[in-house]
């Protein structure tokens, strides 16, 4: 049995050794000013989808080639896609469609990155922008393909490892195509299963 | 109108400076002295929460006076889902704060209902009731980013004149300050929106 | 097993009966600081005496269940996230764990002790910012929550270099998870354990020997065991009431039975339980965060025969649960062989747990109410999903 | 500070030592009313009230309020008034006695240990009558 | 320069208020303000001759007012306390009502 | 010129007094000591709202308020614009004139009770025979003021506030003015003055403040705790108990009527401060001989601004009590230990100098404290737990 | 831990008037279920709680089921058609009557350490007959998800003390989570196409008409 | 007359006249405690000023409370729609005036009139503890006693009825 009011004492204690401490120490005076300062984004932060082009054409270089998975997948649904009619030259060299129109409503978006995981083709990926608040709810959330586009350099900056490792990737694979075509010079669609293979 | 607006141009040529500067000042107390409603709704809250917290601090911007009473508070950030069954309370508690007020979107279910909006007890937006200030896409948005949209509310305050055709709902004698509540009807809200607030993009609705 | 017989279902009554004038009706919540998001309890005052009290829920309803079966399986994990908020990666795993069970997949060991060390990190913040919640609602002006983020904000800076993301992660998948270990995080991971365990020193000098909080907290919203049995309670608060049941130690889920750890139990089933239950807990969650991150194996984070895109688990139906921090969280599948599931259903922890809010509530005063309901840990998103 | 003596004021006596009183109360309620008088000014001529009839509607955590406020009260808080208002009888009888406490008699210390004695029983009584107990 | 009588009258005046109020409110909290206000009419009248009195250090007409006050306090507690109880039983506070229930 | 600036208001004020008629003075005389009472204290009050969110900021480690102006020092002037052009909302169901006069009477005995502090030598507004009972007599009448800001409103929760309110005041009146008596016991004196004046004696370096002995440090920690509870701060905030009746009393007010009732709230802290410092921190009296040069005034500034952060403080670490236990805390340990107390400070007066009356004092003291202490746990149970673990 | 048979075994010894029956399960979990009769369903749950052996005392979760068609419950056998079910779910209204609703309920002993025991009963079809014996009497922790199921199924439990919605508004009509609900379509504006809904676009009357055959009528009264 | 105190006077009766005429029984309180706050400035303006500040502290911070109470305790704020002036009315009017009239009459008939002056007495805090002590001591612990049995008997008059309810 401890005195009547010991344990505020001791309570009191602490929040005083908090107090002084925030003048002394890092450890007990966590604030990032904000706008001044920032945390730095982190390996693997993510906040909402971008397309990535190569290149400086952000429109001509986008490595969409809206095969739609990424809309089918998206759980909350607001990815929008139309398929061009004609077809163009991807990085592998092949023959693909791409977007025609390429929407995101990020006022929806839940920052799964699902669209990212499933994409075949390493278009689209992950930003780290955060600061998107805007007034205008139409016009400023719902993104559109010119919006979305982000070059492949800027990725890199980002998310160097993953940029890395997806730089392998395609690397690989368009040295494998680039090898099957020179084989068999027939094109082989790459383009991927939809999900649900009826 | 025209009239009043004349003789506010008057007002205003004869007492220019003085207006000028009482306007900054205006404007200067209000968007320095946000007081937010307590008033979190789903996950958006808790990074509200941690935004207030010390790591963020919102109090920084001297708000973080979180006023549990409508009465004494000047901004509602609308922080995550708003049901069906709890957007009637929250035009209601919209209603009973006092003028000035503003509203923060918080997060893709406040907008649009976000990765919810197909369920059928989930509002599409509180801007289907509520003239929202400032939208914060994200879900839930980084407390950064509310620190973001409250800096862009900020600016959007200060930019309000206080007299003049282009002064704000709020000075405005006409201007409404409170907004039909929607009832809980059979299936769902009635009305599904309301049409003084919510004014959709035609274009969006042909695509 | 007498006593669970004699509990005697209550009649319903109208609230609204009361009237007279003597006894103040009173709506606390769905707006209110300290209902924990939209929570409402309709309650029947006799001065500041609780007679009657009655939860309305379905303000955050936000059809979960609903949304999950129009959806691919794959397609439901970021919604798990948004069950119980604070604990995504329970939730994941909670999900994760029944849908390889439908579906008969296996983790490799590295994913589970990976799964097992989010999983504990998850129930200390969780635990944490509880205990903050808690504070505030018995009128601290935010110090300890402010203390309880502040160590928050590091295991969350965790989660955000592991999965991408501070609240939502969205990390487990069925067959284990969704990417390695970045470098440098097990060292910082240990870091945090290590301040953890100072913090908690700390946190409980500020705590737990105060006699305000033992004077708003012990004898205060007492559940007997036998009563919190029946109402099928389970976390923290079925272990405050001296229930020993921890679906870790029942169940061996992941790879729970690797771990020495201790299922701490109270004996008064009070409020003040409750809070000193889940300090305990978070202490024997650092025992286990230490060995885990000590004895991390190496090798792949997902089953290689797990498929993303295209899953379609054989017709059935499974049952999987995990000691979540709030309690057992469960979810029961049927599958009819479609990529979607036929029926998703959530068994969530905080909804059950507060079956006993009225019994736990009835006598007290209104500010007993408030710590009440803070103690036993309730997250909207979960309740009502 | 001293009030001068042709005052002009024509109090009484007395009256001049509760001048700087007075000039405080009213001074205050200049405090009080003035700044409400500004923002009165200032939704006059900038920012008009609104009155509503959510707006003016009770505040009950967003619901409509049902039932009136004014509600029959508990009886606990009345025994508690009952108390406090013998005690503080009793406490101002105690000012005086305290005054003159360094130079009082045995016997004038002995009267007032027994109003004290009074003081405590009343207390001791409720204590024990589990009046102090709050139900 | 107030002469006694101002102060006399003064509290005459408040004493036939109170017992006017006495008289024609028929509730019982009303009836006991009633008689709160003419006891402390009386006050003002002990402290009045105590001003103009003979032999104000006497003190005698303050010390008077003192008791009274005193006597007031317990007067309005059981005063008050009654109220309450006849109010449990009959739940009026309604003089005429009070009677007419009393049984 | 060290008395020079000890006194520098009195003469400026004499200064300023020269000039008037003397009919006029003493009205000038009463406007010169009032209005400095009217800038100086709602000026910190400005000051320690600031202070209080950066020193609670300072608490949970994070900076609080520092973006408006230097150091975040404008914040309260930008808090009262935006509280000045915020709408008036008087609830339908209310009474709209006691609505409206609740806060206005509050500020004003809020303000009243300066009359009778002491803020340095020769600085007071009015030096009343019976100072301390007008401290207490006119700050009674803000139970009325909260109680009628909580039924005016006809709201459920402000209703709760202020019967909470009222209880709490009432409950914690006694002990306040029982703990200010045994220092009037000693000094015989209900004039603040004189009480300051008995503490100006200094034994080497420690002073003859009554909280350096026994009976006064009891006294001073009783009164602290009531004057806590009177002016509603934490952990005593149940009237306004955010987290169980939102906002209490004042739940219905916007607007600027909410800003005074925060400002009642804070000059009702200073006040109770400043009378602990009159009664038992030696008033305006330097806290050692050698800091005697430090002004009068200063030194009762720099005191309050101690006893604010102490306040501050406490807010930044306990919890609140609730209703019942808050009444019996009053009702069984302070209302006794005040009884003691006086008993245990005739005795002290009784008594000859020397190390008995210390021992007396202080047994006198810690007995009935340890047994009231103890049975509190006891009665109710309380006690730090032990708890069994399964493997 | 006792093998379902061995508890079906017991069930039929203790209760020989109960109608109890093993449903299978291909999952490979294999959490095989016990399908009860309507009217032995109180009885036998307090016999499953109180036996010294099973003790299952505590009932971790109830699902609610909307078995559309009436071949898919017999033990989860794909039905061809299933995965049309939810392709237009308004068309399927004409045969929905045949199905039935269903609720399971997941036991375990907290006693023992063991479970889980999976319980259904299933009402007689989806429209009419929606009655089940509520197992609240017997297992407070079904109260509230009882509660739910009533409100999102339209199931209703007989015994239950406080049968009212859970978590949708009082005046709401419509059971949500049948298989056949048709969302009210408040979609007025989408920037993007979310899902199937604003496909389904049709004029709002269309769809209120929807909901009002399927199942508007309160089952209560 | 001076000026203080036809204002208190003026401030005092209308006041006292609210109290016992106000629709709402709490405005009627309200108006109590004015008019009593009144009383104790008139009390302070005769220098009697412990008696005012006595005044006010036992009046306004507890009377003022307890009927307070009472009032919300008994729902007397809601009162039946005021009948019309029945006879016992206006007989008790009829009463309270000729009271007025008879207590003015013998005012100004009395000796009193004389607009003498005498000079201001002290009435110290001292005094009146000296006095307290020694003569008055009787009547203060009878006081006393009244008041601890007044505590007793209302206490338990309000306990017992709550315990049979």
């Amino acid at each position: 049995m401890s005195l009547l009011g010991g344990g505020i004492l001791k309570g009191m204690f602490e929040t005083a050794r908090n107090f002084f401490g925030s003048y002394v120490s890092a450890q007990r005076l966590t604030t990032v000013p904000y706008p001044e300062e920032r945390i730095p984004a982190k390996a693997n932060a993510r906040q909402f989808p971008f397309l990535v082009y190569d290149g400086d054409d952000s429109q001509a270089g986008l490595r969409c080639v809206a095969c739609q998975i990424c809309e089918k997948e998206c759980p909350p649904k607001c990815i929008s896609i139309i398929k061009s009619r004609d077809k163009r030259q991807d990085y592998k060299g092949q023959s693909q469609f791409y977007p025609a129109t390429f929407d995101i409503d990020i006022s929806v978006c839940m920052s799964c990155q699902i669209c990212a995981e499933v994409c075949p083709f390493e278009a689209i990926k992950m930003d780290v922008e955060y600061e998107l608040s805007t007034p205008d709810r139409f016009g400023g959330l719902w993104l559109h393909k010119a919006q979305l586009a982000r070059s492949s350099r800027y990725y890199r900056q980002i998310h160097p490892q993953a940029a890395a490792d997806s730089d392998g990737f395609m690397a690989a694979e368009s040295s494998k195509a680039r090898a099957r075509v020179g084989a068999s010079a027939a094109p082989v669609g790459l383009a991927p299963q939809p999900r649900h293979a009826e | 109108m025209e009239v009043t607006d004349q003789e506010l141009k008057i007002d205003l040529q004869k007492q220019g400076v003085l207006m000028t500067s009482l306007n900054e000042l205006y404007n200067w107390g209000r968007k320095n002295s946000v007081w937010p409603l307590q008033f979190g709704l789903a996950c958006c809250a808790i990074e509200m929460i941690a935004a207030s917290m010390a790591r963020y601090d919102l109090a920084r911007f001297g708000a973080e006076v979180f006023r549990p009473s409508p009465r004494q508070a000047d901004l509602m950030i609308v922080a995550g889902t708003v049901t069906k069954k709890m957007a009637p309370q929250v035009v209601r508690l919209y209603n009973q704060m006092a003028e000035p007020k503003y509203v923060i979107a918080m997060g893709a279910c406040a907008i649009s209902g976000g990765p919810f909006k197909q369920g059928y007890n989930v509002l599409k937006g509180i801007d289907r009731y509520l003239p929202v200030d400032v939208h914060i896409p994200g879900c839930p948005p980084r407390p950064e980013a509310l620190l973001h949209a409250f800096m862009t509310l900020q600016n959007k305050i200060a930019s309000q004149p206080l007299t003049g055709p282009a002064r704000p709902r709020h000075l405005r004698a006409g201007a409404p300050s409170e907004f039909s509540v929607p009832q809980c009807g059979p299936h769902g809200l009635v009305p599904p929106s309301n049409p003084a607030v919510w004014r959709p993009p035609t274009a969006a609705q042909a695509g | 097993m007498s006593a669970i017989l004699e509990t005697p279902v209550r009649a319903f009554e109208s609230v609204s009966g009361a009237g007279a004038g003597e006894m103040l009706e009173l709506a606390i919540g769905p707006h209110h600081p300290s209902t924990h998001g939209v929570f409402r309890m309709d309650v029947v005052l006799d001065g500041e005496r609780v007679r009657r009290l009655k939860p309305v829920f379905g303000y955050l309803h936000r059809n979960h269940e609903k949304i999950a079966e129009g959806q691919s399986y794959l397609s439901s994990m970021p919604y798990t996230d948004r069950l119980d908020y604070f604990c995504s990666l329970t939730n994941n795993w909670a999900y994760a764990l029944t849908v390889e069970k439908l579906a008969g997949l296996q983790v490799p060991e590295r994913a589970e002790y990976i799964r097992v060390i989010t999983a504990e990190l998850t129930r200390v913040q969780n635990h944490l910012c509880l205990i903050g919640f808690l504070l505030q609602d018995m009128g601290a002006s935010g110090t300890p929550l402010m203390y309880a983020f502040r160590e928050r904000e590091k295991i969350l800076d965790l989660f955000e270099s592991l999965t991408g993301a501070r609240m939502m992660c969205n990390y487990m998948r069925f067959g284990g998870c969704r990417v390695d270990l970045p470098t440098g995080w097990m060292e910082e991971a240990q870091q945090v354990v290590q301040g953890l365990a100072r913090f908690l020193d700390e946190f409980e000098a500020l705590l737990t020997g105060n006699e305000i909080l033992m004077a708003r907290t012990q004898h205060i919203g007492v559940l007997s065991s036998a009563a919190a049995v029946n109402a099928g309670v389970t976390g923290p608060m079925l272990r405050a009431s001296g229930v020993n049941y921890d679906v870790r130690k029942v169940d061996r889920y992941g790879v729970y039975d690797r771990f020495d750890f201790r299922i701490p139990l109270g004996d008064h089933g009070d409020t003040y339980d409750r809070y000193l239950i889940r300090v305990l807990e978070m202490r024997e969650s650092l025992k286990i965060l230490r060995v885990a991150l000590r004895d991390l194996p190496e090798g792949p984070v997902m089953d290689p025969k797990a498929r993303l895109r295209g899953f379609r688990p054989k017709a059935g139906e499974a049952y999987g649960r995990i000691e979540a921090p709030k309690g057992e969280l469960g979810f029961h599948l049927i599958s009819d062989g479609s990529p979607n599931p036929f029926r998703y259903r959530v068994r969530p922890p905080s909804l059950m747990n507060l079956t006993v809010l009225e019994e736990m509530c009835m006598g007290r005063m209104l500010a007993d109410v408030v710590v009440i309901l803070g103690s036993v840990d309730i997250v909207l998103g979960e309740v009502d999903r | 500070m001293r009030a001068s003596d042709e005052a002009f004021f024509n109090f009484e006596t007395g009256v001049n030592t509760y001048l700087p009183v007075l000039v405080l109360f009213l001074c205050a309620a200049g405090f009080a009313l003035a700044p409400l008088g500004l923002a009165w000014l200032w939704a006059k001529r900038f920012s008009p009230t609104k009155p509503g009839p959510d707006k003016n509607a009770t505040y009950e955590c967003g619901l409509q309020s049902k039932w009136d406020a004014r509600i029959q009260f508990k009886s606990g808080y009345y025994i508690y008034a009952i108390l406090f208002l013998i005690f503080d009888v009793e406490t101002v009888f105690m000012l005086p006695f305290a005054v003159v406490f360094h130079r009082l008699s045995v016997g004038g210390c002995l009267a007032m240990l027994f109003f004290l004695f009074l003081f405590l029983e009343g207390l001791l009584w409720a204590w024990k009558k589990g009046v102090l107990t709050w139900k | 320069m107030t002469p006694l009588a101002g102060y006399l009258v003064l509290s005459s005046l408040i004493f036939t208020v109170g017992l006017a109020g006495v008289l024609t409110r028929r509730n019982a909290i009303l009836v006991l303000i009633g008689i709160e206000l003419m006891l402390n009419a009386a006050n003002l009248n002990f402290i009045a001759f105590w001003r103009f009195g003979a032999n104000p250090e006497a003190l005698t007409g303050i010390m008077f007012m003192i008791f009274a006050m005193g006597v007031a306090a317990a007067e309005a507690a059981v005063g008050l306390a009654v109220i309450i109880a006849v109010y449990r039983r009959c739940k009026t506070t309604n003089l005429d009502e009070m009677k007419l229930l009393k049984g | 010129m060290i008395d020079a600036l000890d006194q520098i208001f009195v003469a400026a004020k004499h200064r300023l007094m020269e000039p008037v008629p003397s009919r006029w003075q003493p009205l000038v005389s009463a406007l010169l000591s009032i209005v400095p009472l009217l800038m100086v204290f709602p000026g910190l009050f400005a000051l320690t709202t600031l202070l209080e969110r950066k020193g609670l900021g300072r608490i949970q480690n994070r900076h609080g308020p520092n973006r408006v102006g230097p150091w975040g020092v404008l914040q309260p002037v930008a808090d009262g614009l935006k509280t000045l052009t915020k709408e008036n909302v008087v609830p339908r169901g209310a009474a709209p004139f006691i609505h409206f006069l609740a806060p206005v009477v509050l500020v004003i005995v809020s303000f009243l009770v300066y009359a009778v502090l002491p803020l340095g030598r020769n600085m007071v507004a009015v030096d009343l025979d019976a100072g301390v009972l007008f401290f207490f007599a006119v700050g009674t009448a803000a139970e009325l003021a909260v109680f009628m800001a909580g039924w005016a409103s006809r709201n459920k929760y402000s209703l709760l506030g202020a019967m909470r309110a009222i209880a709490q005041m009432i409950s914690y009146e006694i002990p306040l003015i029982l703990s200010a008596v045994t220092v009037v016991m000693v000094t015989g004196s209900l004039s603040t003055v004189r009480i300051v004046e008995a503490q100006a004696e200094y034994t080497g370096w420690i002073p003859h403040w009554f909280v350096m002995q026994p009976w006064g440090l009891a006294g001073f920690i009783l009164f602290l705790i009531s004057a806590t509870a009177e002016s509603n701060r934490s952990p005593f905030d149940l009237p306004e108990g955010e987290s169980e009746i939102i906002a209490g009393y004042y739940i219905e007010y916007s607007g600027f009527k909410f800003a005074l009732f925060f400002l009642a709230e804070y000059l009702g802290l200073f006040a109770v401060s400043g009378m602990a410092i009159t009664l038992f921190l030696g008033g305006w009296h330097a806290p050692a001989p050698w800091l005697e040069f430090i002004p009068s005034w200063a030194c009762f500034f720099v005191k309050l601004l101690a006893l604010i952060a102490l306040f501050i403080w406490g807010r930044g670490t306990l919890p609140r009590f609730r209703q019942d236990q808050l009444m019996e805390f009053s009702w069984k340990f302070m209302i006794p230990m005040a009884l003691v107390n006086l008993v245990s400070a005739a005795l002290w007066q009784l008594m000859d100098c020397g190390p008995e009356r210390w021992l007396v004092s202080f047994l006198l003291i810690a007995t009935p404290y340890l047994l009231l202490g103890r049975s509190l746990f006891e009665r109710n149970q309380f006690f730090k737990r032990t708890y069994r673990f399964a493997g | 831990m006792e093998t379902l048979e061995e508890i079906c075994f017991r069930i039929k010894t203790a209760l020989p008037a109960a109608r109890v029956e093993i449903i299978p399960n291909a999952s490979p979990c294999g959490q095989r279920s016990l399908l009860l009769g309507r009217e032995q369903g109180l009885a036998v749950a307090t016999f499953l709680r109180d036996d010294p052996q099973l003790r299952l005392d505590y009932c971790s979760n109830v699902t609610g089921v909307d078995w559309l068609e009436p071949s898919l419950p017999q033990g989860f056998v794909q039905s061809p058609s299933s995965a049309g079910l939810k392709k237009e779910a308004g068309e399927g209204l004409g045969e929905s009557g045949t199905g039935c609703l269903e609720a399971v309920y997941h036991l375990f002993s907290m006693a023992h350490k063991n479970g889980p025991v999976v319980l259904r009963l299933r009402t007689e079809n989806r429209l009419a007959a929606v009655r089940l014996p509520s197992l609240t009497p017997v297992w407070r922790s079904c109260e509230f998800q009882e509660r739910e199921i009533f409100d999102l199924f339209g199931i209703v439990f007989d015994g239950h003390p406080d049968l009212r919605r859970l978590l949708m508004w009082e005046g709401f009509q419509g059971f949500p989570m049948r298989r056949d609900y048709l969302v009210a379509d408040d979609f007025e504006c989408e920037p993007t196409p979310h899902g199937d809904v604003p496909k389904r676009m049709s004029p709002r009357q269309g769809c209120a008409e929807v909901i009002q055959k399927t199942a508007t009528a309160d089952p209560r009264v | 007359m001076s000026l203080p105190f036809v204002i208190l006077a003026l401030l005092t009766a209308a006041a006292a006249m609210g109290a016992m005429s106000l629709r709402p029984l709490v405005h009627c309180v309200l108006a109590l405690v004015v008019s009593l706050s009144g009383l104790a400035c008139l009390y302070l303006q005769l220098g009697a000023q412990f008696a005012g500040f006595a005044q006010l502290l036992v009046y306004i911070g507890a009377v003022g409370i307890l009927i307070v109470f009472a009032v919300l305790l008994t729902r007397g704020d809601a009162m039946p729609p005021r009948r019309s002036l029945v006879q016992g009315r206006v007989f008790g009017l009829g009463v309270a005036v000729s009271v007025l009239g008879v207590l003015v009459w013998a005012i100004s008939r009395s000796c009193l009139m004389s607009p003498t002056l005498p000079p201001a007495p002290v009435a110290t805090v001292e005094q009146i503890g000296d006095a307290l002590m020694t003569r008055f001591v009787l009547p203060l612990e009878l006081v006393g006693l009244l008041l601890t049995a007044a505590l007793m008997g209302s206490v338990m008059i309000a306990m017992q009825e709550g315990e049979d309810k």
